[in-house]
């Protein structure tokens, strides 16, 4: 399988996600430059977390102006898999290929720390492998990670199953100390229409080795690396 | 030319930096503060551009770059 | 032109300028004063400092870099070395605590990549006054979204530190930034001009007036609204840096530099002459080359900008072409401002006209040096008589007292505002003794922790220097990892006053000694002097960096409980000392001496002993003993882990109940083990002559400690826990 | 009432978001611009308030609270 991580300026997760992707997951992994317009036949591409442009003016809100970013549009619409991770996320929502935006954390402070995110469908490339309700582990990492869509756009991703993730408690309980960045209904990842553009906000790459404590990002991985394989 | 841009949340978004600085006026003891919203500014210094041009180009740019249009409004004006 | 108030105003005595006449045989012009003021200036030329410093053991076969560097760098096998070092940016962060902060993390990032390291961790030590004063609170949160905001946004996890409260540092908060990074042995650059006529490359942020010392007053020329137009504070722009660091490393890795340097303090006059000097060649610019931010700068403004994110380069000619690709290649600009010379002189031209004409060894090898008087202080530092201190009348109250100051409460308030896991190394988190690291593809982990107890050193100078190693020391011990190397960060007031001179001759004495009984080499570090304000000096505080190395990943310890019912065992022994300790100073008000005693040798064996339990997998874990003592190390073993358990405890030592509780006696660590071990553990602790006790098990939803048998603490670890996590956010509550 | 206050950088001080938003615009073509600066706006509403009080306390707000005067400068309108 082949993985196109792509590299802005700013990009700080751009090696941590070729780590595990090479040497976790044993798969083909390579760096995309901003400035190109070659996807080199990656089969899915990620767009890693970071400060892209110093996420100046606003989180991903330069980035998406990228030279590649033409592609990866493109690349999306044709049903290729696109993942964004946190500020990934952030890039496709500035993008226009997830709905909504990001507004500053709740308590208005950078939040890095181990949360709960509730499985919330299986229905997709990027979960096939987890369980309905089930719960993982998985860091988080942000300053602008506190969702907002308005009240159509809320009852049109509800309504199309497009929320993935949501910020839980141990038990899988949505409560308000547990949705630490305020997101609009806990949301902390959800898909496009269509279902093969993820963007989450924790960092699977961060939860992927015993050793850093927590190997639940193998469900987002594996997800993908068997939808590929099988289900195209 | 100088031109400048505001930028700032719609009123239906929560502005919790807004929020923030009200509380802290109130705390601090000015109680006549009742709202408080935060936003942001940008100041264009422009080279050679017609008034005709201007008018075009700094919505476009405030709309594509400077802001958000799902959170945010913006608007403009002609410093000099 | 240049009188008497000219050469106050750049902080040079009468003597120190007629040396400067003498050794270039004419009078300086206001650039080259400006030059000579910072060169010899206390944070660049270590004048006062010099010869104590000597005393540090610096040598050892894995050092590959002593002091003197930008950093310091250390073989660690693999093919791999450490760089490190640590930096004080205490008077910034007081004037604007958010980018005095954020531009302190920069500075200490650009020293370690300057050598061809990746940075892989950044560390923090911070002193503020009490939370209880609103400025105080302002410095600390500015100071910690400072730290975050540079940190987060470059991609170097902040992954540990210090934070510490005292009147002391109401008015001089102490903000040191420690950085570690990881070169390939023979991919290490160093600050080199060489190759005569080779181009020197100016990369980087524009030249601003920034940080142009209170030096600029000095000349009537620059009119009044001086204040409005040039402040003192630089905006650090992590962005910058980031692409100034992966454009560096990459040019680096593609050798297409032979020296570079980073501008820092002092900025273009110090990264230019060092440069020359360490070659012993020449070096020749052209201010009108620089690539300025403002108009109409002046030669004496470029020369002395502290600029951030500026990095100058020397390179083969034939190879700058391909370097400023690269650089372009990042959205930098390279640009040649001049070249290496033959002539062992600083020459700064202004096109034709020569604006700075100076001997390279007059500036750099001929500054002063100050043997300054040395006398203890009268009256001595304040001494506690234990028999005038009364028992509390409830000791859990005190426990929970104690459990919730802001110097000893759960600090997740600070590091979750910092990413600690980006790189994907950090194996242990902030929290524990120290802060691990792995290496990746190696079986290898690097364990880091900084250290330093100001209260100690002010009530003895050579102790509190000698704890602060054994400490730093001890944390490592308790993660699993030997200490390597030794960076340290000496914050104190005024040299020119006798006794201040002597706790810093004092405490660098104690740190020599421990150092050299640990056998670790010191390989750099930073001296912040003139800590005070009005008068007044802070604690003398010297905090201290050590960088250890854990063999196995296997083999990474951890401080907190993993299971009801394992045995709960103390090493070292319990004596009867509360001098300078934390429970004097919140439950008694009293801040004097004794400090606990020391002895090097029970400490090495204390320490030796935890590792090789570590490494025979006989202990499950392990954390030192500090401030707050003994009953404080036991809250944080039950509240440190996920599963937060209990403890059911029984000492039996016939000494004041106080002392035992929160005493800080050193050498000493607790572990937990299973009870299939006790016996080997004992065995083993009997042959290394380690003093130790077994002092009860793990479980139960309480804390409980008895003292001769009668209950003393009986707290839900619930409620502890509460109040030792709530207490920090509790003073910066947004509604 | 309402009140409007822009606090930015001094001008000698370095505005690297400024610096980044020019950049972007110029990417994307937008070749006129010469310089971008990046602010912060404030709108203030206020309860029962004087003229002249506004005039001695938006300032005060302004210094103490709303801008930091080691680097940045503020200036304040009312907007009705
Ligand atoms: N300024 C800080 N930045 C990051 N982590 C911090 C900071 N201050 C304290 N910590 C973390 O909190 C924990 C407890 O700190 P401290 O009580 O100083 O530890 P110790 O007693 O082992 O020296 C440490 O793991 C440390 O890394
Ligand atoms: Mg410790």
């Amino acid at each position: 399988m082949r993985f196109g991580i792509v590299v802005f300026p700013g990009s700080n997760c751009d090696y941590d996600t070729l780590h595990v992707l090479k040497y976790v997951f044993k798969q083909e992994a390579f760096f995309l430059w901003h400035k190109d317009h070659d996807l080199k036949n990656a089969d899915c591409v990620i767009l890693p977390g970071g400060f892209s442009y110093g996420d100046y003016l606003r989180s991903g809100a330069i980035a998406r102006f990228s030279p590649l970013m033409q592609e990866v549009k493109e690349f999306s619409l044709s049903g290729g898999i696109v993942l964004g991770i946190c500020n990934g996320f952030q890039v496709l929502l500035e993008l226009g290929l997830l709905p909504g935006a990001m507004l500053r954390n709740k308590n208005l402070k950078f939040l890095c720390q181990n949360v709960h995110l509730r499985i919330e469908t299986t229905d997709t490339p990027f979960t096939n492998k987890g369980k309905p309700g089930q719960v993982l582990n998985i860091p988080i990492a942000h300053f602008d990670g506190n969702y907002y869509i308005d009240g159509p756009g809320l009852d049109k991703i509800k309504k199309n199953n497009q929320i993935l993730l949501r910020y839980s408690s141990a038990e899988g309980h949505l409560t308000k100390e547990d949705n630490v960045n305020g997101s609009l209904d806990c949301i902390a990842g959800l898909v496009n229409e269509n279902r093969n553009v993820l963007g989450m906000m924790p960092h699977p790459e961060r939860a992927s080795e015993t050793l850093l404590g927590s190997r639940d990002g193998h469900i987002i991985f594996d997800s993908i690396i068997y939808y590929i394989k099988n289900d195209r | 030319m100088k031109v400048r841009v505001l930028v700032s949340f719609k009123e239906s978004v929560l502005d919790p930096q807004g929020q923030a600085v009200k509380n802290a006026l109130l705390t601090l003891g000015y109680d006549f503060i009742k709202d408080v919203r935060q936003g942001k500014v940008f100041e264009l210094e422009l080279n050679d551009i017609s008034r005709e041009e201007i008018d075009k180009v700094i919505p476009e740019i405030s709309h594509k770059v400077l802001s958000n249009p799902i959170i945010e409004r913006f608007e403009w004006e002609i410093l000099k | 032109m240049i009188d008497d108030s000219i050469i106050k105003e750049h902080g040079l005595t009468q003597e120190e300028y007629k040396r400067i006449t003498a050794l270039i045989k004419r009078e300086p012009n206001l650039t080259e004063l400006g030059i000579f003021s910072l060169m010899w200036s206390e944070h660049c030329s270590y004048k006062s400092s010099k010869i104590h410093l000597k005393n540090y053991p610096t040598s050892g076969k894995n050092v590959i870099q002593g002091p003197g560097e930008n950093a310091g760098i250390i073989d660690i096998g693999n093919g791999l070395a450490v760089v490190f070092k640590i930096e004080s940016h205490n008077h910034p962060s007081f004037i604007e605590p958010y980018q005095g902060a954020a531009t302190g993390v920069g500075g200490i990032l650009r020293d370690i990549f300057t050598m061809g390291a990746r940075p892989i961790a950044t560390l923090n030590s911070l002193r503020f006054g009490p939370l209880s004063v609103p400025k105080n609170k302002t410095v600390m949160e500015g100071v910690v979204s400072g730290i975050a905001g540079y940190g987060n946004s470059i991609g170097v996890p902040t992954v540990g530190g210090e934070t510490y409260f005292d009147e002391c540092y109401s008015l001089n908060p102490l903000v040191n930034v420690f950085c570690l990074g990881i070169a390939k042995k023979d991919k290490i650059f160093y600050s080199r001009a060489e190759g005569i006529g080779n181009p020197v490359l100016y990369v980087g942020s524009k030249t601003g007036r920034d940080g142009i010392h209170g030096a600029t007053m000095a000349s009537a020329e620059f009119g009044e609204d001086l204040e409005q137009k040039r402040p003192n504070v630089q905006v650090g722009d992590p962005f910058k840096e980031k692409l100034l660091l992966e454009a560096c490393l990459e040019v680096m890795e593609k050798n297409l530099a032979l020296g570079i340097q980073d501008m820092g303090a002092a900025g273009l006059t110090c990264s230019t002459t060092e440069m020359a000097a360490n070659s012993g060649t020449g070096i020749e610019i052209d201010i009108n080359l620089i690539p300025q931010r403002e108009q109409g700068m002046t030669p004496y403004e470029i020369m002395l900008s502290e600029s951030q994110e500026r990095m100058l380069i020397v390179a083969q000619k034939e190879k700058v072409k391909q370097a400023q690709s690269v650089f372009a290649k990042w959205d930098l600009d390279a640009v040649i401002i001049g070249h290496v010379t033959d002539t062992q002189n600083l020459k700064v031209k202004s096109g034709d006209k020569t604006v700075v004409d100076l001997p390279l060894r007059a500036i750099i090898n001929q500054c002063p040096v100050y043997n300054r008087e040395a006398k203890p202080p009268a009256p001595p530092a304040p001494v506690i008589d234990l028999n005038d201190i009364s028992f509390p009348e409830n000791y859990e109250q005190a426990f929970l007292q104690i459990i919730k100051s802001p110097g000893l409460a759960d600090k997740q308030w600070i590091f979750r505002q910092y990413d600690h896991m980006v790189q994907t190394n950090t194996t242990v988190l902030p929290g524990a003794d120290a802060s691990v690291l792995r290496i990746k593809n190696t079986n290898k982990a690097l364990a880091v922790t900084l250290d330093g107890n100001s209260l100690y050193t002010y009530v003895n100078p050579r102790s509190g220097g000698i704890i602060a190693v054994s400490e730093a020391c001890r944390n490592l011990a308790c993660v699993g990892a030997k200490p390597v190397g030794v960076t340290n960060c000496l914050n104190f007031g005024n040299p020119e006053k006798s006794e201040i001179m002597w706790q810093f001759k004092e405490a660098v004495h104690g740190i020599a000694q421990a150092c050299k009984a640990f056998q670790i080499p010191v390989t750099g570090g930073n001296v912040s002097f003139y800590n005070e304000t009005e008068g007044i000096p802070i604690y003398p505080t010297a905090v201290l960096g050590v960088v250890g190395v854990i063999d196995a990943l296997d083999k990474i310890m951890t401080p907190e409980f993993k299971a009801p019912g394992d045995t709960i065992l103390l090493l070292g022994e319990n004596k009867e000392e509360l001098g300078a300790s934390e429970y004097m100073n919140q439950i008694h008000s009293k801040k004097g001496g004794p400090p606990p005693e020391i002895d090097l040798r029970k400490e090495k064996r204390v320490q030796s002993l935890c590792l090789k339990a570590i490494s025979k997998n006989m202990i499950k874990s392990a954390h030192d003993l500090s401030e707050g003592g003994l009953a404080q190390c036991l809250a944080e073993c039950c509240l440190l882990g996920k599963k937060r358990i209990g403890c059911r405890i029984n000492l039996e030592d016939k000494i004041r109940t106080d002392a035992l509780l929160f005493g800080e006696t050193q050498s000493r660590i607790l572990i937990s083990l299973e009870e299939d071990q006790e016996d080997a553990f004992k065995s083993l602790a009997g042959k290394r002559k380690v003093p130790y006790s077994i002092i009860g098990k793990t479980g139960g939803e309480n804390i409980l400690i008895k003292h001769l048998g009668e209950k003393i603490i009986n707290i839900p670890v619930q409620k502890v826990y509460s109040l030792w996590k709530y207490s920090l956010p509790g003073f910066f509550k947004i509604e």
